[in-house]
């Protein structure tokens, strides 16, 4: 399936981006015009985590139906590894929103519609965890984190809008109606840091699926041997 | 052949069950009742303390926990005595089963709320709300059919696992959050500020959104969630 | 905050950032290649194995 | 002897017909390549040591489990690609009665008959509770029942919508010598109504009924063989095909 790249080559293209990115980012884009100064460029590397965690779980939830369809085992490990690693980026953002809270609006932690979806879709994914480590059996493991996995994917937007109804958020709205268009160095720097930072999380997920075939090379072996 | 006379069948067999050993429901019941006290004192700060903008988040986390106890239970059965084997024996579309179970498990916490609204009512609010009653009962249903559908879908999944009782609030709670909102939101309002449909109805047509998604989301599903 | 001190700070966390991302890779890296060891120790032993059926079955 | 299917078991139709069947849970490979045939009134006797994949066989006939690969076909319909009529065509019965404990017999009948879209519901539940011997305990509810009267309910389940094909999966096993020759004496007469397959350890059992029958060792058919061979001859032959000692 995912033999076209190789983990290594998409790590080694993800560095060259998210480097050139980095460089642009503080050096060619312009600092912000507004209270928040310098302190905006969190926003070039806050946002492509961001949209890097939900390419995981996005990824992780076509793998799913994938699953359901084929009941190949390949892609119950693609789903979970791309929801491992849509975790470990989705508490990156938690940290990183954190931080942009502390600096954008003096505080820690706002119940703000973003960081708020974030929060539960950190704990959707976890439960996606439990679930998977709580049945025994190999295929049916499989196939029930696959419908979990949709069922998430589908609530998060819900959620998202749902947080709506709660009084106004605080987000800046960057890109889109409302917060004006970027400028041209803006643009520019940021989609090399968005690109750079998916290409990252697929060096990790290629990675990590990598490793979990290989374990189960190596069980396999194990019990044709005990066996 | 009859879709409906099965759904009909599965549905009367589980409420002959449950009114004839009552152990869900009594348990339930005890339990909304009892939230609804320990809530009068959690937040209570001060002699009479005007708890009219908490209603709506005590009724629905109240409703929510309740049909927590009473999802674990509907399937307990299924399982224990294998029956489910032999309901997946019979010509029944999955979808049905699913339907089924989750009309039952709907009839269940109408008959709850039947009770506890009344009783909430006397507790905690003060004006009368029987002119709001048509738009309170249309956002308990949607928000109640969000619920029975979610929670009989991961109710199913969770039955087969190691840890049964202990997985479905995790996967429950997390997902059941945006009707939480909308409908503490909407019941708040219409509590303390009598509102009509007007303003509740962005919130209306989100929760029958998600009604609808989940109900496709689940049609899509059971089939793997219940077999094999 | 002054933009020297806003860059100090914006910097070093990115750099913290990346660096966990980084050392994600690296561990996982080394993972693999722990474990493709495995695996061919493994194969020789089950090579070797059925090198000794044969051998039984041959006698 | 008309048609093409016939084997080695005369002129019958084949009822069940198995082909290439092949299981997999996750990486761990259950059933690799089973194929058989039963003829319609046939009765197959499968025995096997525990894991061999029997139950599994017998869950893929009742469309409980999907095969991985290979055809499986009962009374005519493909069990993957049409299960409705398969399941309509087919009774289980196991050591699980598969019964609402809190509903009475009458009732649990009755809502197997709705799911089964009986027309004949009433008459068919109470022909068959006279024929159990049931009758007089129709409105108690099962909970109330010993094991003997629960197997007996359970056979009535699995034949209410009267089934062309009856799996048996251990179908002695947990029952008292009493319950035993009830389960026989019901066998005996609703044999010549449908066609069997069933699992079990029990040698005589499976020899006395088995027009056919079949040793599964490690998901393969060890040893095929029609009826009319005798306990001891047959008790040799499954020690030379299982290994492990488990029961006779």
């Amino acid at each position: 399936m995912k033999k076209l790249v190789s983990a290594p080559a998409l790590f080694v293209g993800a560095g060259v981006l998210l480097v050139i990115g980095a460089l642009l980012a503080f050096w060619y884009a312009p600092i912000d015009a507004s209270s928040m100064g310098f302190s905006q460029k969190i926003f070039y590397y806050h946002a492509p985590i961001a949209a890097a965690a939900i390419a995981a779980f996005g990824v992780a939830f076509v793998a799913a139906i994938v699953y359901l369809r084929t009941q190949d085992l390949l892609w119950d490990r693609l789903g979970y590894v791309s929801v491992r690693i849509g975790l470990l980026f989705s508490i990156l953002v938690m940290i990183t929103g954190m931080i942009w809270g502390k600096a954008a609006w003096g505080v820690w932690w706002a119940w703000e519609p973003r960081l708020t979806t974030f929060l539960l879709a950190c704990f959707l994914y976890a439960a996606y965890w439990v679930l998977r480590s709580v049945v025994d059996e190999e295929q049916r493991r499989a196939t029930y984190a696959a419908v979990f996995a949709v069922v998430a994917f589908v609530d998060v937007p819900i959620t998202f809008f749902a947080t709506r109804f709660l009084p106004e958020g605080l987000h800046p709205v960057v890109v889109g109606p409302g917060g004006g268009g970027m400028e041209g160095s803006v643009a520019l720097s940021f989609a090399v840091c968005l690109v750079g930072m998916l290409l990252l999380m697929a060096a990790l997920i290629r990675r990590d699926v990598e490793i979990e075939l290989i374990k189960d090379r190596v069980t396999d072996l194990k019990t044709s041997l005990g066996g | 052949m009859g879709g409906w006379a099965q759904f009909k069948a599965i549905v009367r067999k589980d409420l002959i069950r449950e009114l004839r050993t009552r152990d869900m429901l009594v348990s339930m019941i005890l339990f909304v009742i009892l939230a609804m006290i320990i809530f009068h004192y959690a937040f209570t700060v001060e002699e009479g303390s005007d708890l009219t903008w908490f209603t709506g988040g005590m009724l629905w986390v109240t409703f929510i926990f309740a049909m927590l106890l009473g999802l674990n239970r509907s399937f307990a059965q299924e399982k224990d005595e294998r029956c489910l084997d032999g309901l997946l024996l019979c010509p029944v579309d999955r979808v049905t089963i699913f339907l089924a179970k989750t009309a039952g498990n709907l009839v269940f916490l109408l008959i709850i709320q039947a009770v506890a609204v009344p009783v909430f009512a006397l507790f905690f609010i003060e004006r009368s709300f029987l002119g709001d009653l048509l738009p309170f009962l249309v956002v308990l249903l949607l928000a109640d059919l969000g619920i029975c559908s979610l929670g009989t879908l991961l109710a199913t999944i969770s039955m087969n696992t190691r840890s049964r009782d202990l997985l479905l609030p995790i996967l429950f709670l997390p997902l059941i959050v945006p009707v939480l909102i909308a409908a503490t939101g909407a019941t708040t309002l219409i509590f303390a500020e009598g509102t009509g449909f007007g303003s509740l109805a962005m919130r209306m047509l989100f929760l029958l959104g998600f009604d609808a998604v989940f109900l496709v989301a689940a049609w899509g599903t059971y089939d793997f969630a219940i077999g094999e | 905050m002054t933009v020297e001190e806003g860059a100090r700070y914006v910097a070093a966390v990115y750099a913290v950032i990346m660096a966990v991302l980084v050392a994600y890779y690296i561990i996982s890296s080394r993972r693999v290649s722990a474990l493709q060891r495995d695996v061919q120790l493994l194969e020789e032993e089950t090579r070797r194995r059925q090198a000794q059926a044969t051998e039984a079955g041959a006698e | 002897m008309s048609d093409g299917q016939d084997r080695q078991d005369g002129g019958a139709p084949l009822e069940i017909e198995v082909e290439g069947l092949r299981k997999t849970f996750g990486r761990r490979e259950v059933l690799k390549g089973l194929s058989f045939g039963v003829p319609r009134g046939g009765f197959l006797s499968i025995f096997g040591p525990n894991g061999a994949g029997k139950t599994t066989t017998l869950r893929v006939l009742a469309t409980l489990l999907t095969a991985s690969a290979g055809t499986v076909k009962v009374a005519g319909h493909d069990v993957r690609e049409d299960p409705m009529p398969v399941r309509r065509a087919i009774g289980l019965i196991s050591h699980n009665a598969m019964l609402y404990p809190d509903l009475t017999a009458q009732e649990n009948l009755r809502f197997y008959a709705d799911m089964y879209g009986l027309t004949d519901a009433d008459e068919r539940i109470s022909d068959l509770l006279e024929r159990l011997e049931l009758s007089a305990r129709r409105y108690d509810v099962v909970r109330t029942y010993s094991k003997g009267m629960r197997q007996r309910l359970a056979i009535a389940r699995a034949v209410l919508h009267r089934p062309r094909v009856l799996l048996l999966d251990e179908p002695h096993s947990g029952l008292d010598p009493r319950a035993v020759d009830i389960l026989d004496g019901l066998l005996a007469e609703i044999r010549d109504e449908h066609t069997f397959v069933m699992v079990t350890h029990n040698i005589a059992k499976g020899l006395e009924w088995g027009t056919k029958l079949m040793i599964i060792e490690g998901g393969r058919i060890a040893y095929e063989h029609a009826a009319g061979v005798d306990h001891d001859a047959f008790s040799a032959v499954y020690r030379e095909h299982v290994h492990d000692g488990s029961v006779l």
